[in-house]
C-alpha cells in the first residue's frame, strides 16, 4: 500500500507541503508540481527540510515545471528524482492511491 | 441525487476539508460532492483537517454577504449514513478550538492516526 | 489502467487545467485509459465556447476538445457548479457535456485511479 | 471621497467579489462616490449573464447590476482579461461594459483611493 | 503618512499576513478580512504575533466576516478592534493608500 | 495603448509582484498592466518581493505547456521608460538566489526599505 501525494504551491506561500509532509507515510512517493518545484531546489531556507524529506519517502519533481521556471536541473536536492508527465502516469499507476494537497 | 450505482464494488472514499469556509466556495461544495455520494454504496469518509476544522465550526452566520449558511447539512450528514466523519487534534490545538466548538460530533484522530487512515483509502477527493 | 482527472480550477488564472491536460494526454500516449475528466469549482470554466486567447497563447478550451475528439475522452460539467458560474447549454463548448456530481462519483468508482489538479 | 475597486477574482469560488461589492455599498451609503470598478484577472467572471446561481444563494451578478442601476457605478471588464476567458459581448450581462486596461490605470489617477479585492 | 493594509487569507494556509506584517510601517493601519479574521483569534498558534503587531499598528478585523464564520467578538485579541463595512471604509478614507496583501 | 491621459496628475503607482510565474496567471497579467500604465504621465514603480522574485528568473522555457514566456517584456521595461524596478533581497535570500540569477538590473532593496519605498505610494496595485 502506497499513496502518490502531489502538491502544487510554492512553500513559501502556503502551507500544503508542509501538510503534505505531516501526513504522508513510510513507503509514500511525492510529486512536486507547478509552482511547488521551487521546493526542490538546494538553495533557499526551504532545502534543509527537503533533504531530510528525500531520506523518509519517494521525492520527485516534475522536470517541464522545473524548465518553464528556469531552474537547472542540477540545481535540484540530491535525492529527487527528475520525472517527465510520463514518469508521472507511473507514479500515479504504481500507487495505490493519489492524494492531491490542493 | 436518484442516481444510484449497482455495480458491486464498493471502495474507500475520502472527502478532505482543508479550506476555511466562506473565504472560498470549496468547503460548500466539497459538501455537495458528500451529500452526492451517499447515493452509491461506497465506504465514506470525510475528513477535517488544517483550516478544514474551522468548517465544523458552531455559531456560522453570514447573513450580511448573503451567502449560504451550510453548517446545518454537516448535522444532517447521518441522515444520509454518512457516519465516518474525522478530525485531527494538532489541527484544533493550533487553532484554540476544542471537540465542543464543532456542530457535529466527530472522531478526533491524531496527525498520526489520520496519517494512517488515509494511507488506506482508494479514492482522496480534495479542494 | 483506467484513470479519472478531476479538474478544480478554470482555464489561464491557474496552471491546474494545463497540468491536468498534459497528464491525460502522457496516460493515453503510455496507453492508458481516460474514464472522464470531470470539471467541478472553477474547473467548469473550461467548458467556454467563448475563449479566446491570444494568437500567441496556447488554447486551453481547444485543448480539451482536441483530446475529446482524438481519443473519445469523456468531458464532463458540473451541472451545480456550471449553473453558478454561467456555464449552461448556452455557453458550453461542443466536446463537452453537462451532467450531475454523480458522474464524479461513479469515475471514482471505476476508474483505477482519480487524479485532482486544482489550485 | 471617490473610491475606485478593483475586482480580481470570479463570482462564488472567492469571497472576493462579495466584499468589493459590500465596500462599494458602504461606501455609497457614506456619502462617497464608486468612481469605477474595474474587473480584471478572473474578475472579468463576474460579468457573465449566464450566471444563475441556486435560489437560496446570493446572485453576485444581479448584485453588481443593482449597484449599478441604483447608482449609476461605472462597471468596466478588462478587454483582454475577458477574451481569454470568454467574457465577450456575447457572454457579457447588461450593465457591464468591455474597456481597455487603461481604465484601470485611468481610476488610479482620478479616484482618492484604489481599494483592491483578490485571492 | 500612513496606509492601510488589507489581508484576506488564513495565517494558517499562506504567508500574506506574515507578509504584510514584514511590511506595515509605523501609524499604519491593518484590516483583517475573509479567512484573515481567525488571526484575530485570542486562542490558537498565531495569536501571539498578533497581540504584538497590535502593539505597533492599528489592527481592525471586520466583524461580519467574524460573524459568518461563528468567530465570537469576544474572543477577539485585546487591542483589535472590530468594525463594519461602514469602518472599513472610513479606514481607507483615513490612509493615503490602500495596499491589498492578495 | 494608444490611450493617453492628459488630466496632468502625477501619481506614484506601485506595481507589487508577489507571485511565482506559470502556476497562476497573476504575473502575466500584472505584467500587462505595468505595460498599460507607461502610457499615462505617471510616476511607476515595480516591486518584486516574496515569491515574486521568481518572476525575474534567467531561462524560462515554458515551450512543453505552450505558456507565454513574458521573460523579455521584463527586459524590455526601460524602453518603456519604466526604469523603477526594485527587487527585496530578503526575498532573493531565503529563496537561494541572487542579483545575478536576473534577467533584469533592478535595485535590490533591504526588506525595511522596501517597506518604506511602500509607505510613500499613492497608488499600490497586487495581484
Amino acid at each position: 500500500m502506497s499513496i502518490l501525494h502531489t502538491v502544487n504551491k510554492s512553500p513559501f506561500e502556503r502551507s500544503n507541503l508542509d501538510s503534505c509532509l505531516n501526513h504522508a507515510t513510510k513507503g509514500d512517493a511525492i510529486l512536486l508540481i507547478e509552482d511547488a518545484v521551487y521546493a526542490a531546489m538546494k538553495a533557499g531556507t526551504f532545502a534543509a527540510r527537503m533533504t531530510d524529506a528525500a531520506k523518509q519517502f519517494k521525492v520527485c519533481v516534475l522536470g517541464p515545471d522545473l524548465q518553464a521556471r528556469g531552474v537547472d536541473p542540477a540545481g535540484v536536492i540530491d535525492g529527487v528524482a527528475v520525472v517527465d508527465y510520463a514518469g508521472f502516469v507511473d507514479l500515479a499507476a504504481e500507487s495505490n492511491a493519489v492524494n492531491a494537497w490542493l | 441525487m436518484e442516481e444510484e450505482y449497482e455495480g458491486g464494488v464498493v471502495k474507500k472514499f475520502m472527502y478532505v476539508n482543508r479550506k476555511a469556509p466562506f473565504g472560498t466556495i470549496y468547503a460548500l461544495e466539497v459538501l455537495e460532492m458528500v451529500l452526492i455520494s451517499a447515493a452509491f454504496d461506497q465506504d465514506v469518509h470525510v475528513a477535517f483537517l488544517d483550516d478544514g476544522v474551522y468548517e465544523l465550526k458552531k455559531g456560522f452566520n453570514p447573513s450580511v454577504s448573503g451567502m449560504k449558511n451550510f453548517s446545518n447539512t454537516y448535522r444532517a450528514l447521518d441522515g444520509y449514513d454518512i457516519e465516518k466523519i474525522y478530525v485531527e487534534q494538532e489541527s484544533l490545538d493550533e487553532r484554540g478550538l476544542t471537540a465542543d466548538d464543532l456542530v457535529v460530533e466527530a472522531e478526533v484522530l491524531s496527525r498520526a492516526d489520520m496519517a494512517a487512515l488515509m494511507a488506506g483509502m482508494d479514492v482522496i477527493l480534495t479542494a | 489502467m483506467k484513470f479519472g482527472i478531476l479538474v478544480n480550477e478554470g482555464p489561464f488564472n491557474h496552471q491546474a487545467s494545463d497540468s491536468a491536460y498534459l497528464f491525460a494526454k502522457a496516460a493515453l500516449e503510455k496507453g492508458h485509459e481516460i474514464y472522464r475528466v470531470f470539471f467541478y469549482y472553477d474547473g467548469v470554466l473550461n467548458a467556454t465556447k467563448f475563449s479566446e486567447p491570444q494568437s500567441d497563447d496556447r488554447n486551453v478550451v481547444k485543448n480539451w476538445q482536441k483530446l475529446a475528439e482524438d481519443h473519445k475522452v469523456d468531458l464532463v460539467v458540473c451541472v451545480a457548479a456550471g449553473l453558478r458560474r454561467g456555464i449552461t447549454d448556452a455557453s458550453l463548448a461542443p466536446g463537452f457535456r453537462i451532467s450531475g456530481l454523480g458522474q464524479l462519483i461513479e469515475a471514482g468508482i471505476q476508474a483505477d485511479r482519480m487524479v485532482a489538479f486544482g489550485d
